[in-house]
């Protein structure tokens, strides 16, 4: 750190941010350079809750890893499970009985909801408006009750196994779901009323932290970052998996690549998640919740991928089986980790304030970053 | 493309990739130098357009290493694996942080916890772990008494 | 800049700020919104599947239906469980293998529900109780089986 | 001897306006806020938890109090003096009822924005001597903020000078006993209104304008190295200085103590005649106060050079075509 | 009560910081601690000084705001009289402005009113 005194100019000022910063979700930890109130150069410095679980991963079997993925990116922890569940019965080759596929989508894009109504509130809050921080929390407090009620957890989930699902559903959920989507659509306009359509809000977020379609590609951004530059990159679209090939899902594009265009995309992708739970709530198909799997997963030999689209966008999993009961090497390709990487792109010349706005508009998860 | 022209279109690229069978994607198995020229062509050549490296690991096996590379287009949707393999004993390999820019933070990770050395990497340190940290985590061999729980 | 978009951006910021303005003097002025809920003193029901901590029950004769088979101990990714297991003569005279301690560590258990899904006989199930604060970490090591409790009859 | 009696009773019963005003405030604040935000807010300490604050401020001296290694200990430890005093000096000409006023200086309005402007001191010389970057940039900002909207403040006093001829504060509320300048001046007096709401509030540093202490950016802005007693006199300024501004307002656009008159309705102007005037004044200024603390629980914060383009472009030039506007009325004799 | 309660307010002003101040000084004992000293910067250490070269764009703003204060000083007088003097008082005033109006279309176009 001290050559780096070395090569700042007279006047600038080298800041940390984080890791014990109010502003930064979780802890990351950011050295930035400023002269003034300008931001000239951004250094994120990562690992201060690295618990590496890949290396966990390898001393476990193939039902006990998805646990820890849960603990990576705690807002969509459902879809995280759900993308390690597909890549051990890509390996086991078993067949996933339709009720577990809706149940499992039907979870995944409620988590979706779940996790973009605590980023809406934590952008606004990152910003400085503080109310709206609170009325996220009630949408998601039904969320979380509901999910509590069939999963058994408010947070981490652990609820997709191989083959399946944990446990069916609970009797009440549907009829809860049913509750949420009504009181979500009465909600959602005053969003729109306290910060979307705020001057403010508007002026703090449009033309802030831009990244050029080239870029978004280049810097490997995806999920709402990417396609608020233009980069179709949707799993759920591109590579469907479980039933969303059947199901009508639109993806959200824009072409600003700002600060207000990534708030669009998830504000209308709230709206999509909300369409293909409506899609799917009523007709959930009647069976088993679970494939018969062995008592002992053993992978073939082989090496096994899988994305799946979380609320921040693809995660993958790549695992490396020597037909143990171990696998022998996983790698959890995160999302926030490659969006994060833009953030020096993004902030450069910009605010310091405006650096805050683009922090919250990355929708970052540090658990997941650090792994 | 399709695998099989994927496959015809790397062969003419370089004569001595090999190929493995991957379950999904074409894996392509090259020489750890040939990497760098390979990488650009796979990036730029029209047709290939591989610009978006969604993932980049490694994994430590017994006797050597093996850089994995998941490379995608997003214009023509194609995706292809490459493997290149690397010694144990002070691995190394050309970096392609100015092909796709992702690749610095990927390579710094995996240089920390790998201990691969990315040539003319513009800022190879230790990402996650303290500067002054002893030994590559990930590796098979590697012994923490410290902070390792043995269960 | 015109002078009409110059005030017609004034207009249009104000409008939009106290449309904001209106959505909070809502909420101030009707406190029956209000979603605070008094802890101590209300406790919302838990759902039946809360995952609190693992528990094992025994019946009115002080019987559990853990055979001490392991399965659980082998489930758990954070060796959460540890059994302890004795020789046992049963009724028919043969030596079989039987439960002696269930040792259940709660400040390692994550509450993946791993061990319960696990166990072929059912005897162990989640709690719904989730204040395991304590002065003390060794508190939090449990034995599930109470003492003098036995095997119920039928399990195997 | 008397004379002497008169300053001792007249500190104290300043001391302990400050004292019960910050409780009440900072209390007043927190259950706002909770409301808004579909809370219920402190309610544990006393009934509805009105002694919420009072437990805080207890838990605040018991609280060690640090100064950081490095910083200049003379100016950090007067900082909050400062503070305290520019704060304490502009309760001399306010008349919180009818007669009730310490001192009836003839150049009121002047005093006060003279006065006011020593809190920018204050907040400079914290953020200076605490040797930390984030106050450092809090008190730039700080800087640059409130001398800014001091101008668009002072412009929109002026406006109310020019209407009554008197910078004296009791000759400005008594030209509203038949009707307040906000009902009788028409719009210009509505622009200097609305200016002046805009400005105080920068001026005290409050949402939208908190950019001193912006907590997502800065943690707490020029007083993060500030603990226990001292940042609980900054905490104290700070909402009694939000309490002054509103007075202010209240005299200047509400009329003060005076009670709601409407023309010559004898009867009714009689009727409202018994209600006591500091109940009047007290409420024109909770309101108000209500009104800034509404702001603040609704809007996103200003970035730095979007404070200062509000105040340049748009305050500063309105509030001076509004000082023509208004001269256009007061001669014209528009005003009712 | 005239000019005096300027002196009294200070003094009970210093009285009141410093007695609360006192006050928590014999109600507490300190336990000092040499991380407690360090300058906060989220727990990490301060990379360089903190009085360093600062960025000018704060100082042009003060700068501004003297002309521009200065010159409301001379409104307040004016204010007191305007509705005596009537017409007058507009005319005067309107020039005032204009020339003060110039001046900020000045700063304005000159780009001291951007932030930098």
């Amino acid at each position: 750190m001290l050559e780096e005194i070395g090569k700042t100019e007279e006047g600038d000022l080298i800041i940390n941010i984080g890791p014990q910063h109010p502003s930064t979700h979780g802890v990351l930890h950011l050295v930035i350079t400023l002269n003034g109130e300008t931001v000239k150069k951004v250094e994120p410095h990562l690992g201060y809750i690295h618990r590496s679980i890949e290396k966990m991963s390898e001393s476990l079997s193939y039902r006990q890893f998805i646990y820890a993925t849960s603990r990576m990116d705690y807002l969509s922890s459902h879809i995280n499970n759900h993308g390690c569940a597909l890549c051990v019965e890509q390996g086991l080759e078993v067949e996933i009985p339709e009720r577990a596929q809706v149940i499992r989508v039907l979870m995944g894009e409620l988590t979706r909801i779940a996790s973009h109504v605590l980023w809406w509130g934590a952008l606004a809050m990152d910003v400085g408006a503080i109310t709206p921080f609170f009325h996220a929390f009630r949408e998601r407090e039904l969320l979380n009750d509901l999910m509590e009620e069939t999963c058994g957890a408010r947070l981490t989930m652990n609820y997709m196994v191989p083959g399946g699902v944990m446990f069916d559903l609970h009797p009440n959920f549907q009829r809860r779901v049913h509750e949420f989507i009504s009181m979500f659509k009465s909600k959602i306009g005053e969003y729109d009323e306290l910060v979307t359509n705020n001057a403010i809000f508007i002026n703090r977020m449009k033309g802030v932290g831009y990244i050029s379609r080239e870029d978004a590609i280049s810097y490997g951004c995806s999920g709402p970052v990417a396609r608020a530059s233009g980069v179709s990159c949707d799993i759920r679209k591109l590579y469907p998996y479980d039933i969303y090939g059947k199901v009508q899902l639109e993806e959200v594009l824009d072409d600003g690549g700002d600060c207000y265009a990534r708030y669009i995309v998830r504000m209308k992708e709230m709206q999509q998640s909300l369409s293909v739970i409506e899609q799917l709530i009523d007709n959930i198909p009647s069976g088993d919740h679970m494939a018969k799997t062995k008592a002992v997963l053993k992978l073939p030999k082989g090496e096994y991928y899988s994305r799946v689209e979380t609320a921040r966008g693809e995660f993958g999993v790549y695992i490396v089986s020597e037909g143990k009961m171990t696998p022998y090497r996983i790698k959890y390709r995160s999302p926030g980790f490659s969006n994060l990487s833009a953030i020096d792109h993004m902030a450069r010349g910009q605010k310091i304030g405006d650096l805050v706005a683009i922090m919250g508009s990355l929708d970052l998860v540090i658990p997941d970053i650090d792994r | 493309m399709t695998s099989e022209a994927l496959k015809t279109a790397i062969t003419a690229l370089l004569p001595e990739a090999a190929f493995e069978d991957g379950r999904e994607w074409l894996n392509v198995r090259i020489e750890a130098k040939d990497w760098k020229a390979f990488a650009e062509r796979l990036r730029y050549q029209p047709g290939l357009d591989f610009d978006y490296l969604f993932c980049l690991t490694c994994v430590d096996w017994p006797a050597h290493m093996d850089m994995v590379y998941h490379l995608t287009s997003t214009v023509h949707r194609h995706t292809v694996v490459v493997k290149a393999k690397l010694e144990r004993e002070d691995p190394a390999i050309d970096t392609v942080c100015d092909i796709w820019r992702t690749a610095e933070f990927h390579e710094r990770e995996v240089y920390d916890l790998f201990g691969v050395r990315f040539n003319d990497h513009p800022d190879l340190r230790r990402l996650l772990l303290t500067d002054d940290w002893k030994g590559w985590p990930l590796r098979k061999d590697y012994e923490d008494p410290v902070n390792m729980i043995k269960l | 800049m015109t002078l009409k978009t110059y005030f017609s951006n004034i207009f249009s910021t104000i409008r939009s700020l106290l449309k904001g303005m209106r959505r909070t003097g809502y909420y101030f002025t009707h406190h029956k919104e209000i979603i605070t809920q008094q802890y101590p003193e209300y406790k919302p029901p838990l759902p039946e599947r809360f995952r609190g901590e693992v528990v094992m029950p025994h019946n009115a004769d002080n019987e559990h239906k853990c055979t001490g088979c392991t399965a659980c101990e082998l489930a758990c990714p954070n060796g959460t469980i540890k059994i302890v297991t004795k020789q046992e003569i049963n009724a028919a005279g043969k030596k079989k293998k039987a439960l002696d301690t269930f040792v259940y560590h709660l400040e390692l258990c994550t509450m993946c529900n791993l061990c319960i899904v696990a166990c072929p006989t059912d005897a162990i199930e989640m709690a719904q109780s989730f204040e395991h604060s304590v002065f003390d970490r060794n508190s939090l090591i449990k034995t599930l089986n109470e003492p003098g409790s036995k095997l119920e009859e039928g399990i195997e | 001897m008397a004379l002497f009696l008169e300053f001792v009773i007249a500190g104290l019963l300043c001391i302990g306006l400050f004292a019960i005003l910050g409780l009440v405030l900072v209390l007043m604040e927190r259950k706002v806020s909770a409301y808004m935000q579909i809370r219920l807010g402190p309610n544990r300490v006393g009934p509805k938890g009105a002694l919420q604050t009072l437990a805080d401020t207890l838990k605040l001296l018991s609280k060690e109090g640090l100064t950081p290694r490095g910083a200049d200990r003379f100016l950090f430890n007067l900082a909050p003096f400062v503070a305290m005093i520019g704060t304490m000096l502009l309760l001399a000409p306010i008349p919180f009822a009818k007669g009730f006023q310490l001192w009836d200086i003839n150049i009121g309005v002047l005093y006060i924005s003279a006065v006011s402007s020593l809190a920018v001191i204050s907040i400079l010389l914290a953020g200076w001597a605490s040797n930390n970057k984030y106050s450092l940039l809090g008190a730039m900002r700080s800087g640059a903020q409130i001398v800014s909207y001091e101008l668009s403040a002072g412009l929109s006093i002026i406006a109310i000078v020019v209407l009554t001829g008197s910078l004296s504060i009791s000759d400005i509320i008594a030209s509203q006993a038949d009707g307040w300048w906000i009902f009788k001046g028409h719009l210009p007096v509505w622009i200097a209104f609305v200016t002046f709401i805009i400005a105080v509030t920068a001026e005290t540093n409050r949402a939208p304008f908190d950019l001193a202490e912006a907590e997502s950016e800065l943690t707490a802005g020029f007083h993060t190295e500030y603990s226990g007693m001292k940042f609980a006199l900054f905490f104290l300024a700070e909402y009694i200085n939000i309490f002054i501004v509103c007075a202010i307002g209240a005299i200047l656009f509400f009329g003060g103590w005076m009670p709601f008159h409407i023309g010559n309705w004898e009867g009714f102007n009689r009727i409202m005649d018994y209600i006591p005037s500091s109940v009047w004044f007290f409420g024109k200024t909770f309101f108000l106060i209500f009104v800034i603390m509404w702001f603040r629980w609704t809007f996103p914060r200003l970035r730095i050079d979007q404070l200062l383009n509000l105040e340049w472009k748009y305050l500063l030039p309105i509030s001076m075509v509004n000082v023509l506007l208004i001269t256009l009325v007061a001669i014209l004799g528009w005003h009712f | 009560m005239g000019p005096a309660s300027m002196i009294v307010l200070i003094i009970s002003a210093v009285v009141f910081s410093a007695g609360a101040i006192l006050l928590s000084r014999v109600l507490v004992q300190a336990t000092p601690n040499p991380v407690k000293g360090e300058p906060y910067e989220c727990g990490v250490p301060t990379i360089g000084k903190s009085w360093t070269q600062f960025n000018v764009g704060y100082y042009l703003f003060a700068l501004i705001f003297l002309i521009f204060d200065v010159e409301l000083i001379f409104l307040f007088p004016w204010a007191v009289v305007a509705r005596q003097l009537e017409w007058l008082a507009l005319v005067e005033i309107l020039i005032f402005l204009f020339i003060l109006f110039l001046g900020l279309l000045y700063a304005h176009r000159k780009g001291a009113l951007r932030w930098v």
